[in-house]
Order: structure tokens, then sequence, then C-alpha cells
């Protein structure tokens, strides 16, 4: 039976300890009696975890036995507990939108740990504006959409073609975006990947054969994404193609796999100044086509141009390549001396390690660099490179005349990356990398619905773990296309036909052309449309006669918010 | 033509964090999943963590979401303390045994209330919370345990040892508790199988100098996570077990057992460099003019924003990073306090640290029950007895029986961003591998 | 596979052969390049405890990588005292003293070291400032062969520089040390510990007398060790010179029968227990009190008293230690035609170090392992056969060591007339007081740091707290023990 | 400065769902400590805070109020923060006219990712206003006239005219009005400060009238303006409808208010 929300509102409040998260600083019990004497709150209580099944169904006992018709949980963030609540309240029969959040411990018990009394007045405030919200709190229907069964992945890497074999291979039709005129991304590059030195040629040639032979994948190189409408489901994509003509796809969900590209260290240790100084893609080449002539001693030198102010992030992927590229070069040349001067060597795992040992066994030399006392390059004779490090673990400097200095730069994100992340409204976070849901629990899935992302796109990693991310992304992006129906947030816009003027200038606000001007017999009025309106409120709050408002962040509720903080102020 | 095989399902073994992952994603498209866990509740190593890195969100927290929405979904089946017996046929059709061991409460009427945990006379020591805790003979693992469901641990409850007592059968208003429960076995048909079964931690005594039981206050870092949990053994205070101090110097003592050929295993157990940072930052913030050192070899900080994290603990934190193996830990016998003798390997001077408390941090080691899962279902193990992966680039949740994949730590250790977009991964293979096979048939 | 020693530059002729002759001596050479340099040998080595400056076996080998010709040069290759405590710590159990020796061999026969005597004479300095007896310690540590025949080119010049070196001792007049301190000082015991706490007490001017049960001063050194690694004589020279130094050592006095520990207690400001663990383990076993069963530690004293006690023609050994190693080897030359020892682990559980481990199977000594006597059968008070039961290894007891445990039904017996017991000495406390704490296993509770014990103002050190371990580890316990008591001397009382 | 209690200001802020409002829970998961005295009401999007709630805010005793939304070009929908930029110009600009010092509102962007960041803002913002003192204190305004002149602050910005033309500045500043010309930024805000002016003078008159009827010059005696200003205001009242003569007295028309 669905609880009737215009009779007078039956507050509920849970406030929740989160063990000593929130209880440690804010006196939890104190806000409890507090709330209970706030208008309209007939139950409250407090525990342990409110997130856990004891808490949930604690608020389903709650709601039952008191008939509750509004309920106010205190505790952390809405952004990630939101959803869990609402739905523990659609299961006791109460319209979930009757529901609302005070975040006590994010933005209160967390960040005021200095000063308990401070923090548990602010909860008691943040605990008033709730339940002055709740209050005038309406239930809401959600709209379900259709999603276009197709799904566009944005570069045509390894990670790129993994995720589209693999969404073409459930049946699903997929479109990819290569901005360069072949397919590969960084692979075409490659000679030989670790750890199991399969031949990067021959990987790319399976991939890229197995993508153009599969009916569902069409490839679209030398194209850029132009322009991105719409949401998850129901996406406008316009592609601009190599010959300048643009075409338009409906899209259902989106994959990033742009990929990363190389860091130059341009003025560091001798780059571009002497020619035996080279980076290890540089190096890569020259194995690849055997370029690369006899030597003595070769010098590798980890961390250039990372893990230092500016680019603070160490790119993984490095250290594993210098011991490939040794490899490789022993195998040409067996009794070549390689000195690998590294901070911290980062072959971790299973594999990885073992491959650190197969190296070792290799006349392969490493000498731990302090950041404060780098390597340093000067011109010895005869075309050799002087290398002077400080080899800081037996204390002393050693020299090495090199015949090749092999710099291990970091991959960087590519310098259109902003450009894609406004088209697609997705955050870029620390060090311009894609910023994921959450790093933890959500790490191929964007904030944004429908978006996915995977690969060197997201963080520095290599082909083995470009892959693993791939078919995680796939699977992520799969979902809403196999599910065909969506079900979206109840926010939307509301107009007042009575007040409405039929200006207009809604219609010229709203990005999303979800509100137009139309004939009606009372003449021009605001229309909203449901399934497009994202919730934002920009036309409500711009409008001249103030006839639009948002459902759930109605201007009475906001007001009865500001109105209810004021109270506290003598 | 979209081919997805809507009635086809999935046995899922393993209930921690990526066996969750991989079920709700495939319980999401329309599969049904079947979830096995072996203990009374799923959540597994990460629902023994008290925070995260690199962002410090509470373990349980951002786990406990995803463990009940596997719960109330429709088309999830949770077999919770139950066990693979035996598997046969291929991809498309696998003919599961399960046993579904006998918790002496029925699930369908427990409601989860606890008052039979309180009134147990028998007090034994908790797994969950890794012995220094404990839980009553019939228990239930956790707060946030899924399904909240109460067990009774057969070899303790004095009615199986004694034949007395029965006073949980007595109080439970739901009246779920039932002795005479039987082991039950059901046999499932499933399309695809995923192995999810996680990892243990190496017994640190094998490095027998750094005295891992014979020093009350050396501790293992699993141990350290149920100290500084709020529902853990001391209510979220750091203790020392010797006296119930709370320490002000602490020393992390990292690849205790890994990346050696000699005592222990030879590969870089890979989660250790962070956690050991993460739990330092914990020490920290609950004791700020504490001392934290952290003796480490090669520090591994290579995911995303975790060199960050590493310089965050460094310089606002203000954690000590030693670079140098210890070759000694003694105890004074008086205080119980601890002298660790170490090499710092960049000053080549060997000093002695007085510490209250040593937090060892152990190898990830494959679970004893790999090698009958493995012979159950045909699939390699590799040479330290982790499941392995077809190609450890190119299929790396593949395994040489198509149909079944592995995800997670069941094949090497690896952190909790791995494990999940490596679950995500097996669920995509397990649709794909389907699909596949049922258009082979259809032609 | 490229071993780490004189790697680079590769392809230097005079490295490859050194690098041959290496591979040829001892395995671990290769395994050397798996180092990543942890820093667990430098942490746990007694030695770099004495020389810090002058010893660092991890840098050591790193440098050896890279510049050998220099390294060779350093002192660092002749310190290691080859106590194998790196090897038990070490991540990959690298064994670094047969790399130190074997390095010694090459290093001279390749050239690298001309002049050796000169070498040596600089070690000996180095080892004057801070040990007590440095010519034991070098017959003990660099190890000169003594059968003539099998005597390498190193050990003949090792030899000469050592005998020359003890007679300049013989020769050297000693004047006693002045006493600057009025306090008297005792110390219970005249092994390596004791002698080293007393030789640095009386340089820092106290009054020391070492009170010693058996008739002659050196314990272990005395006692244990078999004449073939340490003649009896050089240990007489240094114990000489010690006593003209102004130590008194008052022999065949037993503390608790001859003077009770209170006495010292009131004449002595400090007391130093360094009474070692001479006393024998039983193994429990049904016949182990038939006349045929002799104590590993009995049997070698008696040697060492030259009464050449005369062991049967088949010998069993029980025990896996060092101790067991020596009786097994000193049975042979006493001889014995075939002699066995029985380890209920296996090969990398046995504490004895590998090296004795390896010149007892060169001696042709059988070595039989996961296999424990349950029965010793004797005929009129005989020793004929022991019924001994083979074992397998469960998981690791609180000591680390995987537990032995029994394979029932596994029995059989051997045919010896002898049975020498080496499963482990513990010390005799019987004469300390109540108040000093003990563990279970009956060494003395200390002070990690300073090795006080529970009493104030009473120190401890050696095997009587360690349990049986190496003479550098109990040197370096003396010498601890002394700069303690200095320190609780001034402060009155720590 | 006498040992009162350290002022606490009491601050209120608006932070949008998507940016900030991640942004503040970032600055919680990593302990960043900032100042109590902040309390956070989350909306979808910065756009949707209507100028008149920030005025309702200060005219119930707040002393100041954040308003954070994403850096221009990653709002989640596209253009809101534009729309708060220019609103919060506005709002600014009216403020000013009360006299109640405009540092009192910020406007700033915060990413997902920018937890420190937040808590710096919150901290400098707090300190700001703790220096300015309570609502009106650089004022010398008592209370009463403080209150008044926040309400016709909140009733300018509630006018049809003023927030047509914030609607429309994006159109003609950067794209073409309907003749096709562009307006120049200057041009545009002169034209906006100028409405802004204008019907902020109109609201006090019409407060300070409240029910009787009055001359020109008692209403400029009370509003304390020049009466040939108050006579320009009358008239452009007296075509809105809204005020109307009701009588001449002492040759002087009276005027009440009759519309709204």
């Amino acid at each position: 039976m669905e609880r009737m929300s215009d009779e007078t509102p039956r507050i509920g409040v849970f406030i929740c300890h989160c063990g000593i998260n929130i209880g440690g600083v804010v006196n939890v019990p104190e806000v409890v009696e507090y709330a209970k004497t706030l208008p309209n709150v007939v139950y409250g209580e407090e525990n342990l975890y409110t997130c856990s099944s004891e808490g949930l169904s604690k608020i389903k006992e709650g709601i039952q036995k008191h008939n509750l018709n509004r309920v106010i949980v205190a505790s952390c963030t809405p952004r990630t507990h939101e959803p869990l609540f609402r739905a523990t309240c659609e299961e006791a029969g109460l319209n979930k939108y009757l529901f609302e959040m005070a975040n006590i411990r994010d933005q209160c018990s967390w960040v005021h740990m200095g000063d308990h009394e401070a923090a548990t007045e602010k909860a008691k405030d943040l605990m008033r504006m709730a339940v002055a919200k709740a209050g005038l709190l309406r239930p809401q229907e959600e709209t379900e959409i259709d999603v276009a069964p197709s799904a566009l992945v944005i570069g045509g890497g390894v990670a790129g073609m993994t995720a589209a074999l693999c969404l073409a291979n459930q049946g699903l039709s997929v479109h990819i975006v290569e901005k360069e005129h072949e397919m590969g991304g960084m692979l075409r590059y490659l000679h030989r990947l670790y750890p199991t030195m399969q031949n990067a040629p021959e990987v790319m040639d399976q991939l890229v054969n197995a993508v153009n032979s599969n009916k569902n994948i069409e490839i679209l190189t030398s194209s850029v994404v132009k322009e991105v409408k719409g949401f998850i489901g129901n996406f406008e994509v316009t592609v601009q193609k190599g010959n300048g003509k643009t075409v338009n796809l409906g899209i259902g969900t989106i994959i990033v796999a742009t990929g990363a590209t190389n860091f130059e260290p341009f003025g560091m240790y001798g780059y571009k100044e002497y020619d035996n100084v080279i980076t290890q893609l540089q190096l890569e080449q020259l194995l690849k086509s055997e370029r690369l002539q006899n030597m003595k001693n070769v010098v590798m030198i980890q961390c250039v141009g990372s893990r230092q102010e500016g680019r603070s992030y160490c790119s993984r992927i490095c250290c594993m390549t210098a011991l490939k590229n040794s490899v490789l070069i022993k195998e040409l040349y067996p009794d070549a001396d390689i000195y690998v001067l590294y901070r911290d060597l980062q072959t971790y795992g299973k594999e990885y390690e073992e491959y650190y040992r197969e190296v070792q066994k290799k006349d392969v030399e490493f000498i731990k660099y302090l950041p404060e006392k780098p390597p340093e390059i000067s011109p010895g004779q005869n075309g050799k490179l002087n290398v002077n490090v400080y080899h800081s673990l037996i204390g002393e400097q050693v020299e090495i005349m090199a015949d090749l200095v092999v710099l291990s730069t970091p991959l960087i994100q590519h310098e259109d990356a902003k450009d894609l992340s406004q088209k697609l409204k997705v955050p870029l976070g620390p060090n311009r990398f894609f910023l994921e849901a959450h790093v933890k629990l959500r790490p191929v899935d964007f904030a944004t619905d429908g978006i996915y992302v995977c690969g060197c796109a997201h963080w520095p990693v290599d082909v083995g773990e470009s892959i693993s991310q791939a078919y995680g992304a796939a699977s992520r992006a799969s979902i809403p296309m196999a599910i065909k129906k969506l079900r979206t947030e109840a926010i939307t816009a509301v107009v007042d036909e009575d007040i409405c003027s039929g200006c207009g200038l809604c219609e010229l606000t709203c990005p999303f052309k979800a509100i137009l001007i139309e004939e009606t017999e009372k003449g021009r009025k605001a229309k909203v449309i449901a399934a497009s309106c994202k919730g934002c409120g920009a036309c409500g709050a711009g409008c001249p006669q103030m006839a639009i408002t948002m459902q759930h962040f109605t201007d009475e509720q906001l007001l009865a918010q500001v109105i209810a903080l004021a109270e506290a102020i003598p | 033509m979209i081919l997805l095989t809507e009635d086809s399902s999935v046995l899922v073994i393993g209930g921690g964090v990526a066996g969750i992952q991989a079920s709700l994603d495939l319980a999401d498209r329309g599969f049904r999943v079947y979830l096995v866990e072996e203990t009374p509740s799923i959540g597994g190593r990460m629902a023994q963590l008290d925070k995260t890195f690199p962002t410090l969100d509470c373990s349980i927290c951002i786990l406990a979401p995803k463990m009940i929405e596997c719960f109330r979904h429709p088309n999830i089946t949770l077999l919770t303390y139950s066990e693979v017996k035996d598997v046969s046929g291929s991809v498309g059709k696998f003919a599961v045994k399960i046993i579904r061991k006998p918790r002496f409460v029925d699930e369908t009427k427990c409601t989860g209330c606890g008052t039979c945990t309180q009134k147990c006379p028998v007090v034994e020591p908790s797994e969950f919370d890794v012995l220094l805790g404990d839980r009553k003979a019939i228990y239930m693992p956790f707060p946030q345990a899924v399904p909240r469901i109460a067990t009774i641990d057969k070899d303790n409850c004095l009615y199986f040892t004694r034949a007395v007592c029965k006073i949980c059968q007595k109080l439970c208003q739901a009246d779920a508790v039932d002795f005479e429960q039987k082991p039950q076995e059901i046999t499932l048909n499933v399309s695809a199988i995923i192995v999810a079964t996680g990892f243990d931690l190496l017994n640190p005594s094998v490095i027998n100098e750094y005295g891992y039981q014979r020093y009350k206050n050396v501790i293992t870092s699993l141990e350290f996570e149920r100290l500084a949990n709020a529902s853990g053994p001391t209510g979220g205070h750091v203790t020392r077990l010797s006296d119930g101090r709370i320490p002000d110097k602490v020393a992390f003592i990292q690849c205790v057992g890994s990346r050696g050929l000699g005592r222990g295993v030879s590969y870089c157990s890979s989660a250790c460099c962070m956690y050991a940072t993460k739990e330092a930052i914990l020490i920290k913030e609950h004791e700020p003019d504490s001392e934290v050192f952290i003796f480490y070899i090669d520090l591994r900080a290579s995911g995303k924003g975790f060199q960050d994290f590493i310089d965050r603990a460094k310089e606002n934190w203000g954690i000590q990073y030693i670079r140098g193996r210890p070759g000694e830990i003694l105890e004074d016998p008086r205080t119980k306090d601890l002298i660790i003798f170490c090499e710092h390997t960049v000053s080549r001077e060997v000093r002695e640290l007085r510490v209250d408390m040593v937090v060892l941090c152990p190898a990830f080691v494959p679970k004893e029950s790999n090698k009958k899962l493995s012979e159950n279902l045909k699939i390699r193990l590799d040479e330290y007895g982790f499941f392995k992966n077809e190609d450890s680039m190119l299929a790396p949740v593949d395994t040489n029986v198509p149909g079944v994949f592995i995800c997670g730590c069941c094949q090497g250790p690896k952190d909790i961003p791995e494990s999940v977009a490596e679950a995500s991964g097996a669920a995509a293979r397990a649709v794909e591998v389907i699909a596949l096979t049922a258009r082979k048939e259809a032609q | 596979m490229s071993s780490k020693i004189g790697r680079f530059p590769s392809g230097n002729p005079r490295t490859i052969k050194i690098q041959k002759e290496l591979s040829k001596r001892s395995l671990d050479a290769e395994k050397l390049v798996y180092c990543y340099e942890c820093g667990t040998c430098t942490a746990a080595c007694p030695v770099v405890k004495v020389f810090p400056r002058h010893y660092n076996p991890r840098v050591f080998f790193e440098k050896a990588s890279l510049d050998l010709e220099k390294v060779l040069t350093e002192a660092g290759l002749w310190l290691c005292a080859i106590c194998y405590r790196c090897h038990k710590r070490c991540p990959h159990g690298l064994k670094l003293p047969e790399i130190f020796l074997s390095l010694r061999e090459v290093a001279v026969e390749q050239g690298y070291l001309p002049d050796v005597p000169s070498k040596l004479e600089e070690i000996l300095t180095i080892l004057r400032e801070e040990f007590p007896f440095p010519l034991v310690y070098s017959w003990l540590c660099l190890r000169p062969c003594e059968e003539e025949s099998k005597r390498s080119k190193l050990d003949n010049l090792v030899l000469d520089v050592l005998q020359r070196s003890l007679a300049d001792y013989k020769k050297k007049e000693v004047a006693p040390l002045p006493k600057v301190h009025r306090e008297k000082l005792a110390i219970i015991g005249s092994g390596p510990a004791g002698l080293t706490a007393a030789w640095e007490l009386v340089r820092m001017g106290f009054q020391v007398t070492i009170f010693e049960a058996l008739p002659e001063p050196g314990g272990m050194l005395r006692v244990g060790i078999p004449e073939y690694r340490l003649p009896k004589e050089v240990l007489d020279v240094e114990i000489e010179y010690i006593r003209d130094l102004g130590v008194e050592i008052r022999t065949n006095t037993t503390i608790g029968k001859d003077l009770t520990f209170n006495s010292l207690l009131k004449e002595y400001k400090a007391i130093f227990i360094a009474t070692g663990a001479h006393r024998s383990r039983t193994l429990h076993v049904e016949g182990e009190d038939i006349e045929g069963v002799v104590h590993a530690l009995d049997l070698l004293h008696q040697a060492n008293l030259q009464k050449r006690p005369r062991p049967g023609e088949k010998v069993g050994v029980v025990g896996g230690g060092n101790t067991a190693m020596d009786a097994a080897r000193t049975a042979l030359r006493l001889g014995a035609k075939e002699v066995n020892i029985l380890y209920r682990r296996s090969r990398e559980e046995m504490p004895a170090n590998p090296l004795e481990v390896e010149e007892a199977e060169r001696d042709g000594i059988k070595i039989h392992f996961l296999l424990t006597p349950r029965k010793i059968l004797g005929k009129n008070k005989q020793v004929v056969a022991m019924e001994c039961i083979r074992m397998r290894l469960g998981p690791p007891d609180e000591s680390g060591r995987r537990r032995p445990i029994p394979i029932e039904g596994s029995e059989f017996t051997i045919e010896l007339d002898t049975t020498i017991l080496a499963i482990g000495e513990s010390p005799d406390v019987s004469f300390l007081p109540e108040e000093v704490e003990l563990t279970e296993q009956n060494t003395i509770v200390v002070d990690p740091l300073t090795l006080e014990t529970s009493m104030s103002g009473v120190f401890a050190g050696g095997d009587v707290v360690s349990g049986p371990a190496t003479v550098i580890e109990a040197i370096a316990a003396g010498k601890t023990a002394a700069l303690s008591i200095d320190r609780y001397l001034r402060e009155g009382g720590v | 400065m006498t040992i009162q209690e350290k002022f606490e200001p009491d601050i209120l802020g608006f932070l949008c769902n998507w940016c900030s409002y991640a942004g503040a829970d970032l600055a919680g998961v990593s302990r960043f400590q900032y100042p109590p005295n902040v309390r956070i009401i989350r909306v979808m999007c910065s756009a949707r805070v209507d100028s008149t709630i920030i005025l309702e805010a200060l005219i119930r005793g707040l002393d100041g109020v954040m308003v954070l939304g994403c850096h221009l070009g990653d709002c989640h929908y596209i253009t809101g923060n534009y729309y708060t930029k220019r609103r919060m110009k506005t709002t600014k600009n009216v403020l000013e006219k009360t006299g109640v010092s405009p540092e009192r509102l910020l406007i700033d962007w915060v990413s997902a990712a920018e937890g420190e960041r937040f808590a710096t803002l919150v901290t400098e913002f707090t300190e700001r206003i703790r220096k300015l003192g309570p609502l009106g204190k650089e004022t010398d305004l008592k209370p009463q006239q403080l209150r008044t002149r926040l309400v016709a602050a909140k009733e300018a910005l509630a006018q049809e005219r003023i927030r047509w033309l914030v609607g429309k500045e994006g159109e003609l500043v950067e794209d073409k009005n309907v003749f096709g010309e562009k307006v120049s930024q200057e041009e545009f805000d002169q034209l906006l400060f100028q409405t802004i002016e204008k019907e902020f003078a109109k609201r006090r008159i019409l407060l300070s009238m409240g029910e009787d009827a009055l001359s020109v010059k008692e209403i400029a005696q009370r509003v304390e303006a020049s009466p040939r200003e108050v006579l320009r205001n009358m008239i452009s009242l007296e075509q809105d409808g809204i005020v109307s003569v009701v009588g001449i007295e002492e040759n002087s028309p009276k005027y009440r208010r009759v519309g709204e």
C-alpha cells in the first residue's frame, strides 16, 4: 500500500555512529534527543552501522511500527549511500523520494575532529535543515527509457579493440573511433611485450584482424568525436571522418580507451643534446628494426620526468620496460654490460618479480640512486658518455663510460584529453588522467552513467592490465544495452502554467533542449520533456516569473532549509 | 542481431569483493547467478579491513552496499556456508554438486536479531577477528554479515559435544534453531563458472627471527586491521597484546616471507607497501604524536594516486621510511618492547630501534582449498599454488578449461581495484563465451 | 649463468678465471646475483657489530661486482667469522662464509694478493684492537687445514704468519695494567664471553677475577673445540697474555660449591655470568644409561685432555649441530671405522653450519636425515644396536622450523657399538639465586641491549643466555657486557 | 580589542552534487580539517541557486554565503556554472548597493579531486567573514534599516526586468542579438548595473511608503535620496501601475501603492 504523503508528515530519524567515524567526534545520542524535539519527528534512534543489513532492517521496522511517511538518515555522503537507503525505503512501501540525508561524517565529524562540541552543534543544525526539507518532500515516479543496443569505443589501441571485440561477440554492434589513420595505438611502436615476450606486431595483427572481420564492429579511423549529446542509452554522437564528412551515431554506452602518450624528456640528461641519449621507446624502435649497433656499456636511468615536482606519479610500466629491453639487448649482444639506475624497482606481483630474477642473471647491474643526487651525464672520449652516479647503497660515486644512455620516461595524458572530457562531460583527475567514479569499487566507470574507461586513459598500465581492464569496461558497458530499459531519476523541472508568461528564456537556458515553448489554449506556455530533463535547475533559478521549480529541490524546500539554519542564529 | 541467452546461469565460487562484483555484473544484465561462499557470510578478506588505500574510505562502508545489493538482487542466489563437491560437463552445460553445510539454523526463519549469540555460554576465538576477538558457539561473524543468519559451530557447541544446553533454541522467538539439520546436496546446471576464492596470509613464524607468536607485541597486518576496526576486538583502539597499552612507537616490516628464494615465497605480494602506509596513517590519525617506521626494500606504489598517498604519508603524517630489511628482533623481557636490529642501507649503519609494537606484512599465499578445487574443475595451478590463467597478457581471466574463469587474488597477489576490474572482466568473458557457444550450437 | 663477483666490466679475462674457479668451489657464488641488497646479512652479523668501519658483507659483495680489484685489497675479505648467522636470515639463504673462503683462495692463486703476510699482519693489528685472543679467533676463522697434504698455498701462508705471531706473543713481556677503579668485579666462567669481558674491563682499569670450575680456563675453546680446529697451545698463550694484564683467574672453583653466589654479591660490585652451556640434554630413551652411550661434550673433553678415549668400531652420533659434527670427526680421528650421524629433520633445518657438515661428509661420515633413535639395545651393558624410526616434517613449530613427526611402523635397527648424544646443551644454572629470572630452557633472561639480568648489577652473556652459539657471538656478548658494567658502575647502578 | 568572546560567523554553502560536494567529501575522506562555521545545502547544479534565496539567507542573519560549482567547462550540465557566474555577478552588485560588502558572497569552482583546495577555501572565507564581523557591521546602518535595504535588494532581484537581462547575457554578449549585432561585455554590464540601480531604488521607495500616501519630498526624506531622483522613479512606477496619485496637498501630489 503506497504510504499517503499529503497527510501530516511523520518523520523517522536514523543517526549513524559509523563505528567511531561519527560517534568518535559527534555526540550522537545528544543529536538523537535533539532531533526528537523537531517538528513532525515522531521517531528517532541511533545505530552502529546504518548501512549494515541490521541497520537497514531497523529502518524498515521503524517505518512499519511508527507508520512513518518521511525518513531521514544522518550518516555519510548521499553520493554513495543514497541509492541504498532509498531502495530500503521502497521495500518498506515508502516512495523513495520521501527520504533525505544529512552528511554528518565526510562534511562534519571527519573534518572537525579537533572540536567535538562544534561538530555536534553542526550535526544538530544539519539535522534541523534535513527535517525542514523532509516535511515538504513529495512522492515522485521514475520514467523508463530505451537503450540503443550499440556501443561507441573511443580509441583503437589494445584496450579499445579488446573491449570492442568482447561487446561484439556478445551480439552488440560497436563503433570504434580512432584518430590515427590505422588501428593499434601504442602497440604499433612496440617490439616485444613483457612478461611473456610475445611479439607485439603479431598480437596487434591478431586483434586488428579479429576487429576487421567482426561484422558487428564498424571502424572509423582518422576520425574524431565532434560532439556528444544526450545521455545514457540515448547518446547522439557526431563523428567527423577523415574526409571531413560527419556521421551521426545513436549510441547506448561509450567506452573511453584513448590510451596515453610518451613524455619527451627535453633538457634532461642531455636528451637531444647527445645523440646516444634516447628514450626506452626509441630503443624499442631500434631493436624492432634491428638498427641497434653493437655496444659494450648501456646505462638506463629510471624515473626520468616522473616522481618529481609537477609530475608526482610513478608511471608503473617504465621499470618492466627497461628490464624487457635489457633482455632484448642481451639477446643481440650477449657481452654487453647494462646498468639500470633506479629509485624503487616496480617489479610487483608474481611474474614480474620472477622476470626481475631472470634479468639479474644476465649481467645487468642495478644501482639505486637518490632523487637528491641524480646521475650526471657528461661527454667522454671517442663518443662515449661519462655517467657519474652516487651509488647510494655502497656510498660511493660510480663512473660508467656508456656507449648508450636510455631514459625511462613516464606515460602522460594526451593533449586533447581536456577537449574530449568536456565533450563527454566527464572530469579529468590529478595529472590529467580521466577521473573514475570510485578508485576502489568502480575503477572502470565514470560518475556519469553510461560512460566507461579502461587502459592508460585511466592510469598508466601495461598491455596485460589494459586487456584485463578492457574486459571489465566491456562488462560494465554491456549491462544497460543488455537489459534494454533504464529507469531515470525523477528530479525534473515543473512549470506552473498560470504564472508562466511564455517568454522562452528557459528554452534558451536549457542545454538539453528539455523545455520548449508551446502554444496551448491558455497561450504560449513552457513545456518540460521529462525524459531529457537532467534536473539541473538552471531554468528554474533564471525564470523571470519564478514559474519553474525542481521536483525534490523545490524553492520552498531550499527556503525551508535556509530558514531552519537561521533559527540557530540569535 | 543480439544473441544474449538470458536463461543461462553462472556459478561464482567465492564471496569476496571479486566474487561480489562478478555476480552483480552478471545479475544486472539478466543472468541467474549462484554465489557459493564457504564461510557463513560473504564479504571475504575486504570485510576484515578497517580502511582502504588510497582514499582511506572505511572498507566495510563501501563494501556493505554491494553485499546488500547481492543479497537483495532477484537474479542472485546466495549459497553461503557451502562448498563445491564435484563438477562435470563442459561450457554451456556444467553440472555442479554443492554441499550446503548445516548451519543448524533455518535460513528462512532467522531474523539475525542476535539474542542467541548474547546468551550462548560457549566462547571461542573468532576466525573473522583472526583469533584476537572471540565469538560464541552460535554466532554471526561480523555486524554487517550478509546474510544476517546465525551459524552453530558444531565442534564447540555444548549440545553436539556433551548433549546439554540448547539455550539458543529455547530463546529463539523465530524458532529457527534446528539441531537435526543435515548437510544438503544440490546440483546446479550452469553455463559458466567464475572462481574468486581469494588468498591467505603466510604464517610469519617461518621467519622466526622476527619472533611472531614468541613475542606478544609482534602482530600481522591483518591482526592490525581487526584491532583498528571499530567493530573489532578492541573497539577500534590499536593496543599492544602484552599490556593493552596504546603503542606510541610502531614499526612495519615489509616483504616478510616474500621476495625470497629461501624461506617463504619468491614473488612480491604487491599490495603490502600500500596497505602498510595506510595502516601507518591510521596510527597517526588515532595518536598524532606517535612515531611510525616502515622498513622496506622497494616501495611499490605505482597504482592511481598511490605515489601521492606515500608522499602525503611522508610530508603530512611524518611516517618514516627506512630502506632495509631487519636482521633480528629481540624482546625486552620486562617491558615486552621490541628492539629491531636493521642496517639502514642508504647510510650503511646498523642501528637498533626500540618500538612498542611491530606489524609484519606477510606474503600472500594461495588458499589450501585451491588444490581440491583445481582437481574438481580440472584447471591448472601454477608453481606457487595459485590458479594459472591461459595467458597472463592476452587471456588474463581464462583457464585451460573453456567456460571456467578465474579473477582476483586466487590467481595471484593484487590490490582491490585490480581484483574488481578483473572480476568485471571475468563476467564479460563468461557472457562472451556463453554467447559464442550458444551461437555455435544454434548453427 | 654469470657470477656477481668481478662481473663488471664483463669479458675481463682475469675475472673470468676467478668466476670459473669460484663456480667450481661453491654454488652460492652464482646465487649471489639475486641479492637485492636488503641489508639483512649486515644487520645480523656480529663482526659488523665489532668492526662497523672495516666490515659490511652486503657492501663488500656489491663492490666486488663493480670493482673486484680494489675490494680484494680491503680488510673486509678476511674478517668473516664463519658463524653463518647471515645465511640463516638471508631471504635467499646465501652462504656468504663459503664465498669468502673460496674468494680468499682464488684471489691468492690468481695473484690478486701478492703480499699475503703483510695483509694478515694488518688484519691481526685490527683484531688486536677489539679482541682479547686474536690468534685463537684467526685460527678458528681463517681455518688453515690441519692435514699437511691437503693444505693450500694460502693455508701455508696463514700458518706461517700465525706461528710467527704466536712466537712473538710468547716473547712479549706484558706488564699488568694499572688499576684505576677501586671496584672489584667477578666473572663466572672463562669461556670466550668471560675472557673478552675480563679483557675489556681490565683495560678500563677495573680489578677483575674470573672463577672457572674446570682445571683449565677457556671454556668451550678448551673442552668443546677439537685440537685439529684450535691447537690448545695458542689458547694457553693468549690466556696467559690476559692473565699478565692483571686478570686473576681462579680455576677449580665452582660457584655454588666452593663459593656461594651470595658471597660474590657481597664482595664484588658487579658480576658477569658467562658459564656457557655444558650440560648435555638427554634423549629420554630406553637404554640411554648403557655404558657405550656417551655425551658428545664428554667425548670432546676427554679427547682435548689427551685422555684418548677409545670409541668402538661403528659409531652413531645423534644430533645435527656443530657439536655433533665435531664429535663425529673426533671419533673418526680416535680410530672409529664407521661413523653415522642421525638427524631427525632434513638438511635445510640442520643447525650446524654448512661448511662443518661438508667437511664431515668429506671425512667419510654418512648423515642420515629424518631419523630418530627410539631405543638403544645393549648386551651386558654394552651397546649393540639402536632402534630408529623414520620421521616426516609437519607444519612449523614455535622455532619456525618444521616439526618432525614419527611415521609409525617404520622402525628398524642399526648395529653399532657406540652412541654419542649431541642433541644440544643447556646451561647449568643451579648455582643462581631465585631472583635471577630464567627461561624454560634454563637460559638466563637479560635485557637485550644491556645484558643485565633481573638482578641489578648482575649481567650475563654468551651461551648461558643464547643457548649453544658460535665463538664470535660470545665475544660480542662479552664486549657488550663490559660496556654495560662500566656504565652501570659509573651511573651508580643503571 | 575587548576580550569579548571571539566572533563565530554563521556561513551557508550551496554545493553542486557532481563537483564541489564531491570535493567536500574528499576533504572529509582525506581528513583535511577546516572551521565548522559552514553548513552545506546540496543542489544538483550551482545554477539551481536563485539569487533571491541568497538575499533571504542574509536577511535571516547569515554572515556569509558560498556558492561553489564545477570548474567552467566541467559542469555535468554543460553550461550550468556559466549562468551561476552571471547571476552571482548581479547579486554582488545589488548587495553592494545595500552597503553590505560583496565579499560576504563567495563564488568559486571546486572539482571532485580538489579536497584540500575546498578545505583551504572554507578556512580563508571563514577568516575573511570573521574579520568583516557580523552582517552589516561594515555599514553604519541600524539593524532595521539594514533589513529593509536587504529586502529591497531581494525584491529587486525578483524583478522580471533584471532576471530577463541576466538570462539573456550569454546570447547578447557571446552570440548576436536579434539584429545581428554583438553587445560588448562592458556595454552590457553598464546597462545591467543601471537597471539594477533603478530597480533597487524603486523597491526602497515602495518599502518606505508602506500604506500611507506621501509626497515626493516626504519619500525623498525617508529614503535619503534627492527628490529629483525619487520623482523620476515615481513616474516609472506610476507607468507600471504600481503607484497612483490619490490627491494633491499643498500643491504636491500624494502617491500611494496600488499595484502588486
